[in-house]
């Protein structure tokens, strides 16, 4: 009875020639590849391979210095944060980028600020637009708490929380922006197993139910190849290997970088 | 122990997000401010309503105003006097130049431009950060205190610099005795306050509070790093501004560029520590601790001067205050960095759960 | 020409006091991350404990080790009680701690020695070398260039300190990398209790300068804020850097009052130092020594 | 009230129209006490039963119900009761399988279920079950994949359409129903053979809530919170039938994590829980007053001092000293309501307890701190509507005077005969075992024994087909022993042994968490629960709950002879998953002296150690083997008292 067929669209966000580097350190030299709507992909790569870079290229906390992207047909150079954000592409940090001194609560709502339109006056009055944009977005934030099974921890300062919840906390925040591209960085790492598949099924969760793009990146292979539609593989900053699960698995330069070194 | 809080369940939003969610508190408050507005006037005199009270109540707004800027965005000042100068000065020549000013609007054109001259100073925060800042509002507190001295025009070709503020008058009735100029304060203050709690509660504030925390994530999730600092520092120095514009019109009466100096910036600051970085409750905390320490002080010293015969210098005293002050503040960074309001908020928790341990 | 000469050497000479100060400030920066604000608190209390002992009738090469002692301790009971606490707080957290400890001090200084401006005799007088006025018709201090000389003999031991020495080996490291630098074993704060003392034996020697200069009074601190743009300019990690700021700074005020000065009133040297450091800041915030940042996201 | 309000449905009507804007039911959902006012209840269940009819449900059918406490599934009863159909609540813990014997036994064709878990344990148990054909959910999670299960709203907006083609459809179907219809049918666990379906009539519920109502005056401005499972008699009666009845309020927490916080959040006024959800609380209360500082625990000590001297009393209304009284008002200052509040019964009126036996000390503890907390006696059969405690006049060790319209005797051999309108109307498909529940005077044998007491309360001793002899021909009843031992908070299951024989020798199970902190706290090192269990120092404890028990029933004279010889305590905890105990926590004895029969040899046989191996099922399906050498202990026991003495005590 359960039908689990997903629609893959097109691609949406497609990357040309990407190279980036910071003073003389290169980061990223001349990366391409595409994600397609709906999809979850992901890239791998051993540590200092540069997927966080490629994660930061993207939603534009850094600016590359040759090469393209493309969002949804618009092409340009860089990605500004701002602008990112503005227009559904939603991310989560390696090392988790809470609001510290605000509670759970607080910092998902921190997620909607791009749906919340009163000047700060009319916020100080607390009337009209101000008020009821704090309660309909409440709301939203409410659907996130409950589709991410934090309730009880709602009204907790985020500092309090163990690592695994300020994960998850974190997930939620940028689910609260209702992204059509959902960036996440490492969301599994340092979890125990049962963490870990707790994550695994909310990934999925988003992606099933809100047809969410996902753009992954994960050390855990098992998890990678469970997970994702399509995986890029990079390695010294270089593109090795994109493709299916299967494809990478077999692929022989992956093997020996990543694959044939880490296990 | 004192709060009974079963049975008190929300439900809807509006009652979830109320700035005092708890019957009991709300309570308290309201018997506070009735307290206030009510009680004090009839039983206070006239030393402590203007030598006390009204003071109090307008470091409060100045501590709100560099509580805005320090505790919830993030942004270290050392100029908060210079922003207060302004609102006072500013005023003062509106008062003077339009006439038939009112005087209400002539403190919120104070505000303003305090606000104005705040997003001047603030521009520099877009790319500097942290301490480095300090250097941005110093700069503020110097430039600013000597153009106000060097600049006639300003203080009306006042031959010592000294301006003397025109009488508060509103719809015919003037304010002049303690009693009337200390419920004009309470009653900007409470307005300013809760204008500020709400800012605090809502998006602006959690805009505010994730610049301070994190601004690579708050740039990411779409806030503007820029407009948030830059509205910091133009809500800080508005309440700055009105802050000073009640000091020369409420509290001093005359007033010249000096009496705005690094010392009142500091003394500010110290309030803010003090009371509690990023909580509206934090700068009336430390407010009325700043204010009142000296006053303890003295009475303590002046008691044990003539109990035991000590001959105890005035000097004595102020260099005293200036080494409790200190202390105070290494105190409480190294015990407790969020203040007295922290304590407050811990005793509550406390009550709370009584019987259980926190 | 000859006048702008004289402004600008008398500038550079004056700055060099400033460098002073702000030596003080690298040293303890360098070394634990301290915006020390307190510095101009420590420059103040020295020069007053030193006219204090003198005027208790200690002689004068008697109150120069007995203040210097004082200092130190003052430096090391500060880096016990109040930095060690806040190890690992946030930067502003700490600069803070430092505001709180002027205050302090400068209590407590005014509360031992009383609260009158004095004058400091060092046996230098402020006025014209005698032979450069006749050779070139400038007006150059003897007591800024006897100062001058101080201040690069100190530089230079200071110098010799952190290139020579195991002490000063050790706290090259620390100020690279805290962690690293615990991990292969050196004792932080012992490197800490021993840069809180030279930087309080540097402020003694500029409280002394100062003092004599200007009178020893509660002014003094502000020489500390003078520091602040000092630093920007230099960075805050440099002794080198503070030189030459303290060089830029001494040098641009005083021409900037001479010759802006009269168009608006004069008065300027308050202010124009910062608002010198604020423009450069905002074109090279990482000051001209120091090394440019990368925000690892 | 009306004669027309006999059944539930009707009295939604009578709600709906004379308190519409009161609130019926809240649950706490995405954040905040969502409400919905008898109005709204009315009209969702209007369309929810206009749905089920649209989707061929009708007269004489079964509904399943199954997930945690949520005003749908509530309004899904009324619902099915609307259209003459029976709701069937199923316990939502169960897996799939548990499921397959219910669903056949009862034909069900309709299921309304909570969320994807629910969903998933349906279609698993489909295959089995080839009359079970729609799935309707409430929580749409997970679910947007699926065929051919319905969403709530789905149903409903069917409904809605539905009324509109068919109006007075629905006015229609209410009005046929009639009092004696079945308005639900609740499994009973079955502690032996299969569960059978008791089906009750909308007239024994109404009975018994009415009953219930009038004997603690309960108003429409009570609330209480719903948080039991939805297929126990005791939820259904308070939750559903005193709520339906009565028109107060109902809650449902936000999880099953939250419940304590939204007792707190909710205060009830009226509150139900089995005596393990009390006892945990208790622990709970002991714990963390152990975490503070000294001054509180002190106070908390002196003021649960006065408690026990005179908060009983006072409780009751009874004349008390001033210097007690003041005492206690202090500590009611200090301690007790604080504590209330923090338990959130603060607003607390009438609380009850049933479904086991509760120990004097925790049942002493409520009352003591001015909670009104009650026992009271029945079963699924009666409704859990049989004796209740009336305020003023409660013992520890008796349940209470029969309700209103109750009739009660006790057998010659001890059993406890009732007679009532909330006699079920009979077993589902089972009329030889509705015959033999039910005798020719229309008296239903409870299976319990007991006598009554000089106040003409109730006492239950145990099971009637538990109470045994010895060989001495001496009492002896098993279940009275079992719950002296398990009132100790370091053990948490007994079983006794001693019918024929001529001795008690017990299992005992000792309590993980209570004994765990015990051996941390005295520096006792221990690898596992199995490790822990034979433990010397746990050894010692036990024996000395064990004697005390042993000292307790020597005064006894009817009792004195099933003191408890020797003992050992199991490797295992006893489980639901290993069939050792009902999914309601009561032990099955035979099953557990059939599988652990070289243990009772051993026992018998006055060995000092035993090998055992036993098979247990994990949490995740898997299973593995436990093995350990199990130690044997005597314990001291009484020599009984004379009869004078015995008399005397009582």
């Amino acid at each position: 009875m359960r039908t689990v067929e997903r629609k893959i669209g097109a691609a949406i966000l497609e990357l040309e020639h990407i190279s980036l580097a910071f003073g003389g350190v290169k980061a990223l030299t001349d990366i391409s590849f595409d994600v397609r709507e709906h999809e979850i992909r992901a890239i791998i790569g051993p540590n200092g391979a540069g997927k966080s870079s490629m994660l930061n290229v993207i939603n534009g906390v850094y600016h590359p210095q040759q090469g393209t992207i493309t969002y949804r047909g618009t092409e340009r150079r860089d990605m500004d944060p701002h602008r990112t954000a503005a227009q559904g592409i939603a991310r989560t940090f390696q090392n988790i980028a809470l609001f510290k001194g605000m509670s759970v609560l607080d910092n998902i709502m921190t997620g909607r600020n791009l749906k919340m339109h009163a000047t700060f006056i009319e916020q100080a009055i607390w009337i009209g637009r101000a008020r009821r944009e704090e309660i309909e977005n409440r709301r939203k934030v409410e659907e996130v708490i409950d589709f991410l099974e934090i309730q009880h921890i709602r009204k907790t300062p985020v500092g309090r929380l163990p690592y695994g919840l300020q994960k998850r906390v974190e997930l939620a925040r940028a689910l609260a922006a209702e992204p059509s591209m959902l960036l996440l960085d490492e969301p599994m790492a340092g979890m125990n197993v049962e963490e870990k598949q707790d994550m695994c099924r909310f990934v999925l969760d988003v992606n099933e139910q809100y047809g969410t793009t996902i753009v992954l990146i994960e050390h855990d292979m098992g998890v990678v190849m469970d997970i994702s539609d399509r995986v890029v593989v990079l390695d010294y900053g270089r593109k090795i290997g994109d493709g299916n699960p299967d494809e990478v698995r077999n692929n022989q330069a992956v093997i020996d970088a990543y694959l044939g070194v880490a296990h | 122990m004192l709060y009974r809080e079963a049975g008190q369940f929300k439900v809807s939003y509006a009652a979830d997000q109320q700035i005092f969610s708890i019957r009991q508190d709300r309570f308290a408050v309201l018997a506070l401010v009735a307290i206030a507005f009510l009680v004090v006037p009839v039983v206070g005199n006239q030393y402590w309503l203007s030598a006390i009270l009204i003071p109090f109540l307008i470091f409060s707004l100045a501590a709100l105003g560099l509580n805005i800027l320090t505790g919830y965005a993030g942004q270290l000042s050392l100029g908060t006097a210079a922003f207060m100068a302004v609102g006072a000065f500013a005023s003062y020549n509106f008062m003077l130049r339009i006439p038939g000013m009112p005087v209400l609007l002539a403190f919120i054109g104070g505000g303003t431009v305090a606000a104005l001259v705040g997003i001047l100073f603030g521009l520099p925060s877009l790319r500097i950060r942290g301490f480095y800042l300090v250097v941005a509002t110093l700069a503020a507190q110097f430039f600013i205190l000597w153009f106000l001295t060097k600049v006639g025009w300003i203080t009306n070709y006042s031959s010592s610099g000294v301006i003397t503020a025109q009488q508060i008058v509103i719809l015919g009735y003037a304010f002049t005795t303690p009693t009337a100029k200390y419920l004009l304060v309470l009653s900007i203050v409470t307005v300013m306050a809760l204008a500020a709690k709400n800012m605090a509660r809502g998006n602006v504030g959690r805009s505010w509070m994730a610049v301070r925390d994190m601004d690579v994530a708050a740039e990411v999730i779409g806030i503007r790093l820029m407009r948030a600092k830059l509205l910091a520092f133009a809500v800080s120095s508005f309440y700055c501004g009105v802050a000073g514009a009640l000091f020369a019109y409420a509290y001093l009466g005359t007033v010249e560029p000096e009496a705005f100096n690094l010392d009142l910036s500091f003394r500010i600051l110290f309030m803010v520590i003090i009371g509690g970085v990023g909580t509206v409750l934090g700068s009336f905390l430390g407010a009325a601790f700043v204010t009142l320490l000296p006053v303890l002080l003295s009475v303590t010293v002046r008691y044990l001067d003539s109990n035991l015969d000590l001959h105890i210098a005035e000097s004595t005293i102020s260099n005293l205050e200036l080494m409790v002050f200190g202390g105070l503040i290494i105190f409480f960074l190294i015990v407790e960095p969020h203040g007295l309001a922290r304590l407050w908020q811990i005793a509550k928790e406390k009550l709370r759960l009584w019987p259980f341990p926190h | 020409m000859s006048f702008f000469f004289e402004v600008l050497i008398g500038g550079l000479l004056s700055g060099v006091m400033y460098s002073l100060v702000a030596l003080g400030f690298v040293l303890i920066y360098k070394a634990s991350g301290v915006f020390n604000f307190a510095q101009g608190a420590m420059v103040f209390f020295a020069a007053l404990t030193y006219v204090g002992l003198l005027e208790k009738g200690l002689p004068a090469l008697l109150a120069l080790p007995a203040t210097l002692a004082v200092m130190v301790a003052l430096a090391l009971i500060i880096e016990r009680i109040v930095l060690r606490p806040l190890v690992n707080q946030p930067q502003i957290t700490l600069f803070m701690a430092t505001i709180g400890l002027t205050f302090f001090i400068e209590g407590l200084a005014q509360m031992v020695w009383g609260a009158n401006v004095r004058g400091l005799e060092l046996g230098l007088q402020d006025e014209p070398i005698q032979w450069v006025t006749e050779t070139s018709g400038m007006n150059v201090s003897k007591f800024d260039l006897v100062a001058a000389g101080v201040a690069a003999i100190l530089v230079t031991l200071l110098a010799l300190f952190f290139s020579r020495t195991r002490i000063g080996r050790a706290l090259r490291a620390v100020a690279d990398d805290h962690q690293a630098a615990l991990a292969v074993g050196i004792p932080l704060q012992q490197i800490w209790a021993i840069v809180w003392g030279v930087a309080g034996a540097v402020a003694l020697v500029a409280g002394l300068l100062w003092g004599a200069r200007n009178g020893v009074q509660y002014a003094l601190t502000f020489v500390a804020l003078k520091a602040l743009p000092v630093l920007i300019l230099g960075g805050f990690d440099s002794i080198p850097g503070a030189i030459v700021g303290g060089l830029i700074v001494g040098a641009s005020e005083k021409l900037a009052e001479v010759y802006l000065g009269p168009f608006v009133g004069g008065g300027i040297e308050g202010w124009f130092s910062y608002v010198l450091a604020l423009l450069f800041l905002l074109v090279r915030p990482e000051g001209l020594f120091g090394e440019k940042r990368i925000d690892r996201v | 009230m009306d004669a027309q309000l006999d059944t539930f449905p009707r009295l939604l009507l009578h709600h709906a129209q004379v308190r519409g804007s009161h609130p019926a039911c809240r649950e706490k959902d995405l954040g905040i006490w969502q409400t919905w006012t008898w109005l709204e209840v009315a009209v969702e269940v209007r369309a929810l039963a206009c749905g089920l009819a649209a989707k061929g449900f009708g007269r004489g059918m079964h509904l399943a119900i199954i997930g945690d406490n949520r005003p749908r599934l509530y309004w899904s009863m009324l619902a099915a009761q609307a259209l003459g159909g029976i709701p069937v609540p199923m316990y939502q813990d169960a897996p799939a399988a548990d499921f397959v014997f219910v669903l056949n036994d009862a034909e069900i064709a309709y299921a309304v279920v909570e969320d994807q878990e629910q969903v998933d344990k349906m279609l698993e148990a489909m295959p089995q079950v080839p009359t079970l054909r729609h799935i309707c959910y409430d929580k749409p999670r997970g679910l947007r994949n699926y065929d051919g299960v319905l969403a709530f709203d789905a149903l409903q907006a069917l409904g809605r359409e539905f009324d509109r083609a068919h109006p007075g459809f629905y006015e229609a179907e209410v009005a046929r129903g009639r009092p004696d219809d079945v308005s639900v049918m609740l499994y009973t666990s079955g502690t032996t053979g299969k569960a059978k379906g008791v089906c009750q009539a909308h007239a024994a519920f109404i009975a018994s809530a009415r009953g219930g109502a009038q004997f603690d005056r309960l108003t429409p401005d009570d609330s209480i919170l719903s948080y039991l499972p939805m297929a126990w008699v005791g939820d259904h009666l308070f939750s559903f039938a005193q709520w339906v009845y009565v028109g107060f309020t109902i809650n449902c927490p936000e999880s099953g994590d939250t419940v304590m916080t939204d007792l707190r959040e909710i205060g009830p006024t009226y509150y139900f829980a089995p005596p393990r959800v009390f006892e945990n609380l208790l622990t709970q209360v002991t714990i963390r007053m152990e975490d503070a500082s000294w001054i509180k625990r002190r106070i908390y000590r002196q003021s649960m001092a006065v408690a026990r001297r005179c908060g009983t009393q006072i409780l009751d209304g009874k004349p008390i000293g001033t210097a007690d009284r003041v005492e206690y008002a202090l500590g009611n200052l200090l301690i007790y309501g604080p504590l209330r509040n923090v338990l959130g019964m603060s607003r607390i009126r009438v609380a009850y307890t049933a479904g086991a036996a509760i120990g004097p000390d925790l049942f002493r503890f409520y009352r003591s701190i001015g909670i009104n907390l009650k026992q009271l006696y029945g079963s699924t059969e009666t409704c859990a509507y049989v004796c209740l405690q009336p305020d003023g006049a409660v013992k520890f060790d008796s349940v209470g005077l029969p309700a209103p319209g109750v009739e009660v005797k006790i057998a010659n051999d001890g059993e406890v005969l009732v007679r009532g309108p909330m006699l079920l109307k009979e077993y589902y498909k089972r009329p030889d075992a509705t015959a033999e529940s039910i005798d020719g005077d229309g008296f239903f044998r409870t299976g319990d024994a007991g006598l009554f007491d000089d106040d003409g309360q109730l006492k239950i001793i145990d099971r009637a087909k538990d109470v045994g002899r010895l060989t001495s021909g001496a009492m002896y009843a098993p279940n009275y022993i079992e719950n002296k031992l398990k009132f100790f908070p370091h053990i948490k299951e007994a079983v006794a042994f001693g019918h024929q024989r001529s001795e008690v020798c017990a299992f005992v199970n000792i309590d993980m968490g209570s004994v765990g902190n015990w051996a941390e706290r005295r520096g006792i090192a221990y690898s596992s629960y199995t490790d822990l269990a034979q433990k010397p120092e746990v050894y010692q404890l036990v024996k000395e709950c064990v004697e005390q028990v042993n000292a307790e029933l020597a005064h006894d004279p009817a009792l004195a002879g099933s003191q408890v010889h020797r003992f050992l305590v199991l490797h295992k905890e006893l489980d639901p998953d290993d069939d050792e105990l009902t999914r309601t926590r009561k032990v099955r004895r035979s099953f557990i002296a059939d599988k652990y029969a070289v243990l009772i040899d051993a026992l018998y046989g006055g060995r000092t150690v035993q090998h055992i191996e036993t098979l247990v099922k994990f949490e995740d399906g898997r299973t593995g083997m436990v093995a350990a050498d199990l130690r044997i202990e005597n314990a001291m026991t009484h020599a009984a008292p004379p009869a004078a003495r015995a008399a005397q005590s009582r």
